[in-house]
């Protein structure tokens, strides 16, 4: 299993800080699909993706344990 | 170095914050605070609520730091941010820069808040009389994944 | 407006400055703050002395504020200059800039400090190990009057 | 009568912070060359001068009760 963390907007959609999916092997881009097809999600193509704390390109391998984030466009300072 | 980058659900204490780069070898100590505007485009704010991805953005603030590093010759920095709820006037952000010479404590400082409104995740909510709105896609900018390549040469 | 540009004796207390210039409408605060250094091209300073023509450094000061007025739309400052003996790290100046958006924050602190080291009537005495000199002319700068065109075009 | 300040430099090398001096009706380069006469003021003329605390030209005609002071080149900041 693999934690995904939402925030902002994301958050307030899914309903949750965080879900646990099964995800090992698959790709981020393959991720980000799947929950497209179970939360109600337009802005997921929008964020950016990190994992375990740092940003990560939509063909990176997930594997046990990762924690993977969605970031949508950040608005700090 | 890391404790000079950090999230609070406190207050700043803007002294805190530049405490930390004040030392002999500097003349200079740019300060830029980011507080919370009453009006934008001339819509008024009643308050902001920031999130943060707290691990994640304290580590991204060190990063920039550690950019700083290697921009500016014996640059050193301290950045806070604040999350939760914001009224008017309060302080969002703190970044100190101090530096030998003052050039280099403006270039740094201006650079630590393009940078944090790049790759910092950070987010803040709006909330006006009428509604409220997570902010940060209105510009249907693209989405930008800082590459090794990019931060050297940014 | 007046109060918001002194000349004091005392350790300068950053945010009394920086207070004086937080506002509903402002979202960016520059700070700048010129600290003693120790090294200055390899040559150890022991301490400063600064020394000030009082009322006519705070209304430079001033003058410098009305000067950002008339260059950035929405801008105020506040500026404070220590005077007497200073030890390494000491507060030497703080002048503190805000207004709506940042890039004018930057930029007009950053124009003030120029200013104070052209047109306010403040000298620096270097204490070194083996000697003192008062600082100011070594550059063999020619004098500087400034004109009401000056002013404008700056 | 005209009081003179000076400062930084030109304080120590005069030994007092204001002189008063003779000065109704005379220029400030005038007065400038007076000073040179009376002081060892090798850095006189490389000071700016203020008439009532503002900048002033070298042909500007003193008047009594004014305030003169010399500026040496300024290091504040």
């Amino acid at each position: 299993m693999i934690d995904v963390l939402f925030f902002a907007e994301l958050q307030e959609i899914v309903g949750n800080e965080k879900v646990s999916v099964e995800a090992d092997g698959i790709t981020v881009t393959e991720l980000k699909n799947n929950l497209l097809s179970t939360y109600n999600l337009d802005n997921l193509s929008n964020a950016m993706v990190a994992v375990n704390q740092e940003y990560a390109q939509a063909d990176a391998t997930l594997k046990k344990g990762d924690v993977v984030a969605f970031i949508p466009p950040v608005s700090g300072g | 170095m890391n404790n000079n980058f950090w999230i609070t659900d406190k207050p700043i204490q803007i002294n805190e914050c530049i405490d930390k780069v004040v030392r002999a070898e500097a003349g200079a100590v740019n300060t830029f605070i980011g507080t919370v505007r009453e009006f934008t485009k001339g819509k008024r704010t009643l308050y902001l609520e920031y999130q943060a991805y707290k691990e994640m953005a304290e580590k991204k603030l060190s990063q920039i730091g550690e950019e700083i590093n290697d921009k500016w010759n014996d640059a050193e920095t301290a950045i806070v941010h604040r999350v939760g709820q914001l009224d008017i006037s309060d302080i969002a952000v703190v970044i100190a820069v101090s530096t030998p010479h003052r050039n280099d404590s403006f270039e740094a400082s201006r650079y630590a808040i393009e940078r944090i409104k790049e790759i910092v995740p950070i987010w803040k909510k709006e909330h006006w009389e009428d509604g409220t709105k997570w902010i940060g896609d209105q510009k249907e900018q693209t989405t930008y994944i800082p590459s090794e390549e990019d931060l050297r040469n940014d």
